[in-house]
């Protein structure tokens, strides 16, 4: 197989990621509070910076860059690993100091455990 | 290889602008960090592309230094306010 | 209308009507047709096929700063090195040392991810420091992803956590002028061979046909670049550890201060 | 209009604004009273003179000045950029950083002296 029918293939879907990502940024518009605002935030990381990375660095590759790619490759890695965790933080102490209130509350596992302690 | 390339540079941009607004107006201040962080990110998907196209490996070490970055707001503006200072546990 | 609006879109507007105007009319000069001549020097001498002639560095711009331009980045790591010391007398507190346990506000998540980062990151560091001499401003680059590291134990745990691992403003700004010493005794050691060999120049990269004592500028196949790999690698150390310096001042539990600016006030 | 004098326009452009938000930051700095608002306005000002020197160096449809993918050297300097304002911004950006930093400090420590940094009501605590 021809690699330059590889690599095009390969940047047609880096387009289909950066469409994810703009409507990932549609729903900070459209969501109503904060915590609804996360989801959006998810699907632009997640679907709009850690799957085109992966792409780039693969293309990379195949283009014999290996510095690039390998350094591609580590950030997708620390997306993946640091995006999730900082959001976490962020939400959690977003909740404690009451800025954003929670609208569709379901169940409220914070306020257990402050209960209990 | 490049057109495509250069139609999700376009696309990666305008979804940039349309966080820098909520970075400025955004209706809480957690609201704001947050869409910053996400625009980080993104901003470091376009150098990644340009990086890509023009073949150069400087760019490449930046998204890494950008996503770190991103982080390190990220737990600095939870730290705050929680704890309203830096040092203190 | 909103009156911020009006004052951003005028001037929008007007610099684009500038802009056709001056293409127009051609008052500008030629703008971005043409490279100077001192540059495309530069370049050439860079990429010149006689390893005698040629930098050690492949990429132009490292070879500007470190040799062509005389030590430049050494002057500007010292500029840095004095607000540092700077910002170090302004906050003079003789007694650093405060134990504390390493309690955190933070749940398990960040906690555990971050001690999984910190190795990560100063690999990451590091590698790009090695990598300097091919790639422009290395070893600042590496000392501002290696002062993530400093940020992050400071928020996660707190400024008493650093104490306990015997980190302290002291020891940094002593770290930091080692590195910066060791850039110029890097530089001064060819002086030094100049005392007993013959025709050793001081900056080791620039062109040079006849000299009896240089650098290596390439290890085993792979680039080194002369000098400029051990100033990116010393560079790195100075940056990072000035950088932990300022973070650590800033991370100071503010009621310290507080406490000795009253006691200052209370003498007068 | 073609290709040409539509990128010469484009180019022509980013000049003017680049000389407008200069003209802003200067603003900031010298009629704002707060003093985190001036140390931001500083910023925008030394970033934006540094890339008034990238953009001197600057040449069309030109690459950047390594010798990596081209055959020989004469192609290479004949489409290359001007490295030399590169180079003087990478020690322009640490220097603005240092000062920056410095800057900072400065105020911080300020707050901590007088409660505010505004610098009406500390003119006012003076007196």
């Amino acid at each position: 197989m021809n690699s330059e029918y590889v690599v095009f293939i390969l940047s047609l879907l880096v387009i289909l990621t950066a469409i994810i990502n703009l409507i990932g940024v549609l729903g900070f518009y459209r969501f109503k509070n904060f915590y609804l605002r996360l989801h959006a935030a998810t699907v632009s990381t997640i679907g709009g910076a850690f799957y085109p990375l992966l792409v780039l660095s693969i293309i990379a590759f195949i283009e014999k860059e290996h510095y690039i790619g390998v350094s591609l490759l580590l950030s997708a890695f620390l997306i993946l690993l640091l995006s999730p965790t900082g959001t976490h933080a962020l939400a959690r102490a977003t909740y404690r100091k009451r800025i954003a209130i929670p609208e569709p509350l379901i169940g409220d596992k914070i306020k257990e455990e402050e209960a209990s302690s | 290889m490049t057109i495509p390339l250069v139609i999700s540079l376009f696309i990666y941009t305008v979804s940039v602008l349309l966080l820098t607004y909520i970075v400025v107006r955004g209706p809480t201040v957690s609201d704001k960090v947050l869409s910053a962080d996400v625009a980080l990110y993104t901003s470091s998907v376009i150098l990644a592309i340009t990086g890509i196209i023009i073949g150069s490996e400087a760019m490449a070490i930046c998204t890494i230094i950008l996503v770190l970055w991103a982080y390190a707001l990220d737990l600095y503006f939870s730290k705050y306010l929680e704890r309203g200072e830096l040092g203190e546990q | 209308m909103n009156k911020k609006l009006i004052v951003i879109t005028s001037i929008v507007v007007f610099s684009f009507i500038l802009a056709v105007y001056t293409n127009l009319t051609e008052s500008l000069g030629p703008l971005g047709l043409d490279t100077r001549f001192l540059g495309k020097l530069y370049v050439y001498f860079t990429n010149h096929e006689d390893l005698r002639l040629s930098t050690a560095s492949l990429e132009p711009v490292t070879a500007i700063v470190w040799d062509f331009r005389g030590l430049d980045t050494l002057y500007e790591t010292t500029v840095f090195a004095m607000a540092i010391i700077a910002i170090y007398s302004l906050f003079r507190i003789d007694s650093l040392e405060e134990k504390g346990s390493l309690n955190s506000s933070f749940t398990i998540i960040p906690r555990l991810v971050t001690k999984i980062l910190l190795p990560i990151n100063i690999a990451i560091a590091s590698t790009i420091a090695f990598h300097g001499s091919i790639s422009p401003g290395g070893g600042f680059q590496a000392g501002s992803i290696l002062a993530v590291v400093g940020v992050l134990f400071v928020v996660i745990f707190s400024y008493y956590a650093l104490n306990a691992k015997s980190i302290n403003p002291h020891r940094t700004l002593l770290f930091m002028s080692l590195g910066l010493i060791a850039i110029v005794v890097v530089t001064l050691i060819p002086l030094a061979f100049d005392v007993f060999f013959d025709n050793a120049y001081l900056i080791q990269n620039q062109p040079k046909l006849d000299s009896a004592f240089g650098y290596p500028k390439r290890v085993g196949g792979l680039v080194f670049g002369g000098s400029i790999g051990l100033f990116n690698i010393f560079e790195f150390i100075a940056v990072s550890f000035g950088f932990l310096t300022a973070f650590a001042l800033l991370s100071i539990p503010e009621h310290v201060f507080k406490e000795k600016l009253r006691g200052e006030e209370s003498l007068e | 209009m073609n290709n040409e004098l539509l990128d010469n326009v484009l180019l022509t452009y980013v000049f003017y604004v680049l000389v407008a938000t200069i003209g802003i930051s200067l603003y900031g700095v010298i009629f704002k009273p707060h003093l985190t608002k001036k140390i931001i306005s500083i910023t925008i000002f030394s970033d934006s003179i540094n890339l008034l020197a990238i953009f001197i160096g600057y040449k069309l449809y030109s690459i950047p000045p390594e010798l990596k993918g081209m055959s020989n050297i004469n192609e290479v300097l004949n489409r290359t950029v001007d490295p030399l304002p590169q180079a003087l911004v990478l020690t322009a950006i640490v220097i603005g950083l240092a000062v920056t930093l410095f800057l900072i400090f400065i105020s911080l420590q300020l707050f901590r002296l007088h409660g505010t940094l505004d610098l009406r009501k500390i003119k006012e605590l003076r007196e």
